[in-house]
């Protein structure tokens, strides 16, 4: 193993010091592990969170800023946070707006974040999960733990971040991201296993003429292991498998303030069709050179033309990585006017600024 | 009548934190077959901060604050998906233990009766998912049934750590529908779930605590 | 070979499209290739215009836009694009105000540059040549081709294009120019080599258990190979070497506008010392993830603390590349007045952009 | 007189081209040891350019058009060092062949020597530094002396290849003072130049399409 690193125990509190030296505008916290904005919020501002696994750089603590989230917990290397984190983060951001904690969809972070989310509630800080669910690489929902979140978490991220910025309240921000969620779909793939620090070997073994279609995040083998091929084709093979998606129906839990308890909600994801405008997002996965990044932006926007759907915003670049796993990912978030607006606020993190 | 002391309780935990250690690497290499490499690590993560309390926790005589205590640890420091849910067993466990400071098989049946339904409601899974259900619910079930016919301790033991290997390895030819392994659909199928097999260690060291 | 391209030959054709897909900013031109902004310039205006082979992207064509350079010349991976190319260029964006060559200190790009200034001078287009030689692995510049221009690049790059756009002229761009190139050092190390596309195969074969210190950004071996350590160490390794270079004196040519010709002069760096404020530049090669970065950070701030050295502003990231090379490089450049001015100007180019 | 006519030019310059395909790999093998790997490609680029321009230049019947479009095509298709510096050297040698549809061994040597002064002025370089110019030079002095000597240009060309071959070899224990091998200090030594070798394999060329 190769890395960048000391002590495989201390990695992930040695890059959160590093994170705070390099930026003035967050700060950490190391027991528990979180980082927050500098920046002071509006008294009842909504306090945005997310947190997860480690591994994902610069996704979650890179994009804690003005504009974007209040906090973010770093789990270790790809295991959730755990609900102490959470709890004393949010204590921590909370400014009369209750909390909302936007939690990409995995076994872990889904338990850890709903017990935070109770024992937040349960102390009367209003608090929202909300599920991002649209790694279309996972089919059936009924015999899975559903579709993991991936990209889409990025573009959320930033659009509510920005609207509880311009003062939405926490219902309002909750129903954002739910229809940011539900209009978000991706498709990851791997030239490469990542190596777990810890692990000190790769996570799973492929042959120098094999890459594997329909991985997440976390070094997990994909759906399928195909040949190597072109860029144009891979590119191909996860842009239809985005629009071949059918729509897409789940339930989906939200805490219920009246009742006190979780209640199961039915959220759709419509397929996308002719005559969509995207915010799309080209994303390395960690060991990845930009410039390959390009050449699939090409051909997406290309297939994306052939298809008369719009590419109307773009990021290119690695956000949500696994490691120095060598692939790349294709997520497309069909945008309205409310999700352009927000998504062209200005903001201030780390990895995402513009004004 | 025969009983589990709550020095046996403390033992069980060391020996728990020594298992996981021991295992650590067989654990995520179970684990980076079907899931994201890193259950071992998890649980030793977990028991080594038991552990790092056990002498605090020495001094408590009642079993509830004991196993109370450990579930809250273990939430506060695993993550994943084993913290809440391992942190969840305990948690429910102690439950129905308070002011115990020692246990009957009958108190030993409730308490793991009542953490399996914890685990069951955070983590919505049932048997036959590939999870560590598998190795629990048998062993409930065993322990049920320990209580019926009124097995000693010993001999329930040794017929729930039966149950829980073979529950173990009935994880191999199941298919995943819950966890990271779900993902992998089919192709989860061949491999001994992670956290089926850390539970097989925790009923192993409950037996070797008191035997 | 893994990597998301199609074509060998078409590499550098597609990675352009995919960049000029993606942002509106900049714009292309394929026959010869340059990529040039989108933003009409002030009449008068200076064109800053840097180039060099690809393969190191984000720079240069990533750093074309307002505020920074009006155009970049990629040429072949690793291989200096050629003066047709740079003179094409030239001729179209320069807009009255003479054209400023950016030159990263390469025998082969230091003579197409110069043949191009040679063209355009003879045509009465005024252009002058800037080097940039601030690797401190070449230690003795009799005996070399004289050090290698890396990170300084970008951060001249960003400090003279701000400059040109606030209105320098062309003596004074390129005097501020030679100010930065004088205050910048770089030092750069290799945990794997990187694969050119066209070679199939890593240029140097290293063990799972070795790192190359002191290599450039061409994947070619370093000046010395020692077994793996930790990030500590290898930031230690780097960072000292910048601090105990000496003051460090060479010949560089400038194009005299009065006797037509090149003449050489003298450019002296002087050593880095207490009391110091910096830019610094903690770069990723290409294959490293960010979160690894992090930690390089960290060390390198708690060292200059140490030395009574602030890094006053700093970007940590893959902006000088080598492919899909694993490994990291230090840049500082001793800031000033006017380079933190500069420096903090507004920018929107596609890979950096602030305001 | 004896003379080399333009036909044959053309046939060195298909010469070139083709032993720049044959051995890009080789080339480039060489440059990776103590370059940036890309010699080979450059040079093939290079001289493909050049083919794919020759049938208009077969029209020609001046030396110094197609010798001159020869380093025209080199400098605005290969770029890195090895496109100035030989598209310099075409260029030079071309300047004193103006208007002649033949030459003989005192205009090659003439060109020759151009182009090398060519080199070295845009190169800033000179023997002994593990460059192209170990061969070049070299291959000059034997086309002054077989000019003094009145040497047949088959002669000519054979102690111009001897000369080249000894030159790249010579190569190999330098210590390389110019071009990105210069990095490596000590450990450039013990690899031939990239751009040596090319250079042998432009006097190989020369000699095969004359003999
Ligand atoms: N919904 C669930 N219910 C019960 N057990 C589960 C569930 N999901 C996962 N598990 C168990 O958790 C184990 C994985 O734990 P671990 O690797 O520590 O967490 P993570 O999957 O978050 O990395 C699996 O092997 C499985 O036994
Ligand atoms: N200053 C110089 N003078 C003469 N020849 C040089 C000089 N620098 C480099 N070379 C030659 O150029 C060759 C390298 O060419 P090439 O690999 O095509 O360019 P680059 O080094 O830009 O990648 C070297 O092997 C050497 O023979
Ligand atoms: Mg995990
Ligand atoms: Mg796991
Ligand atoms: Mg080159
Ligand atoms: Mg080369």
């Amino acid at each position: 193993m190769k890395k960048l690193i000391n002590k495989v125990e201390d990695v992930i509190t040695e890059q959160m010091e590093g994170m705070a030296a390099a930026h003035a505008n967050i700060q950490i916290n190391l027991e528990p592990k979180y980082v927050w904005r500098t920046k002071e919020t509006k008294k009842g501002k909504v306090a945005i969170i997310s947190g997860g696994g480690s591994g994902h750089e610069p996704m979650h603590a890179g994009f804690v800023g003005v504009g974007m989230l209040d906090a973010a917990c770093p789990g270790e290397v790809f295991t959730s946070p755990t609900p102490d984190q959470m709890y004393e983060c949010a204590k921590k951001v909370e400014n009369g707006g209750g909390v909302l904690f936007l939690v990409k969809n995995y076994t872990g972070d889904v338990m850890n974040f709903e017990m935070a989310a109770e024992m937040l509630n349960g102390e009367g800080i209003k608090t929202q999960n909300i599920l991002i669910d649209d790694d279309v690489a996972v089919k059936d929902s009924l015999y899975t733990a559903g579709r993991r979140g991936v990209g889409t978490t990025v573009i959320m991220e930033k659009i509510v971040g920005a609207a509880a910025e311009a003062g939405y309240d926490l219902e309002q921000c909750a129903e954002l991201a739910k229809k940011v969620n539900s209009r978000g779909r991706s498709m990851g793939m791997a030239l490469t296993s990542c190596i777990v620090p810890a692990a000190g070997k790769p996570n799973f073994d492929i042959a120098e003429d094999e890459i594997e279609i329909g991985v997440g995040i976390h070094g997990e083998p994909g759906r399928r292991r195909i040949p190597i091929t072109t860029a144009d084709e891979i590119t191909t093979i996860l842009t239809e498998a985005i629009f071949e998606d059918k729509d897409y129906s789940r339930l989906l839990r939200d805490w219920n303030f009246a009742t006190n308890d979780w209640e199961e909600k039915e959220l759709v994801s419509k397929a996308f069709t002719s005559g969509d405008k995207m915010i799309a997002l080209v994303n390395g996965l960690g060991g990845t050179p930009l410039s390959e990044l390009y050449c699939v932006y090409r051909k997406l926007d290309e297939i994306c033309k052939a298809k008369n759907v719009e590419l109307s915003r773009n990021l290119v670049g690695s956000y949500i990585t696994a490691l120095d796993m060598q692939g790349c990912s294709i997520t497309l978030v069909r945008a309205d006017e409310e999700i352009l607006k927000f998504w062209d606020a200005a903001v201030d993190t780390p990895a995402l600024h513009w004004a | 009548m025969e009983t589990i002391k709550l020095s046996q309780l403390i033992t069980w935990l060391e020996k728990i934190a020594a298992y996981m250690q021991e295992n650590k690497t067989y654990l995520t290499e179970l684990d980076s077959a079907i899931g994201d490499a890193d259950h071992g690590f998890n649980m030793e993560r977990g028991f080594q901060k038991v552990i790092g309390k056990i002498e605090e926790l020495k001094q408590s005589k009642d079993a509830s604050v004991l196993l109370k205590n450990t579930g809250m640890t273990l939430i506060s420091s695993i993550g994943g998906a084993s913290g809440p849910l391992y942190g969840t067993f305990f948690l429910q466990a102690s439950m129905v233990l308070k002011d115990k400071n020692e246990l009957t098989l009958e108190d030993l049946k409730s308490s793991f009766e009542n953490g399996l339904k914890g685990i069951k409601s955070r983590g919505r899974a049932t048997t036959g998912e590939k999870t560590m259900i598998d190795v629990l619910e048998p062993v409930v079930t065993t322990l049920i049934t320990a209580v019926e016919q009124n097995l000693t301790i010993s001999d329930a033991l040794t017929n729930m750590l039966a149950a829980a290997e073979k529950g173990m390895k009935s994880t191999i030819d199941m298919l995943a529908t819950k966890g990271r392994a779900s993902y992998l659909g089919e192709r989860s199928v061949g491999h001994q779930d992670p956290g089926a097999t850390s539970s097989y260690f925790i009923v192993k060291a409950l037996k070797e605590s008191i035997n």
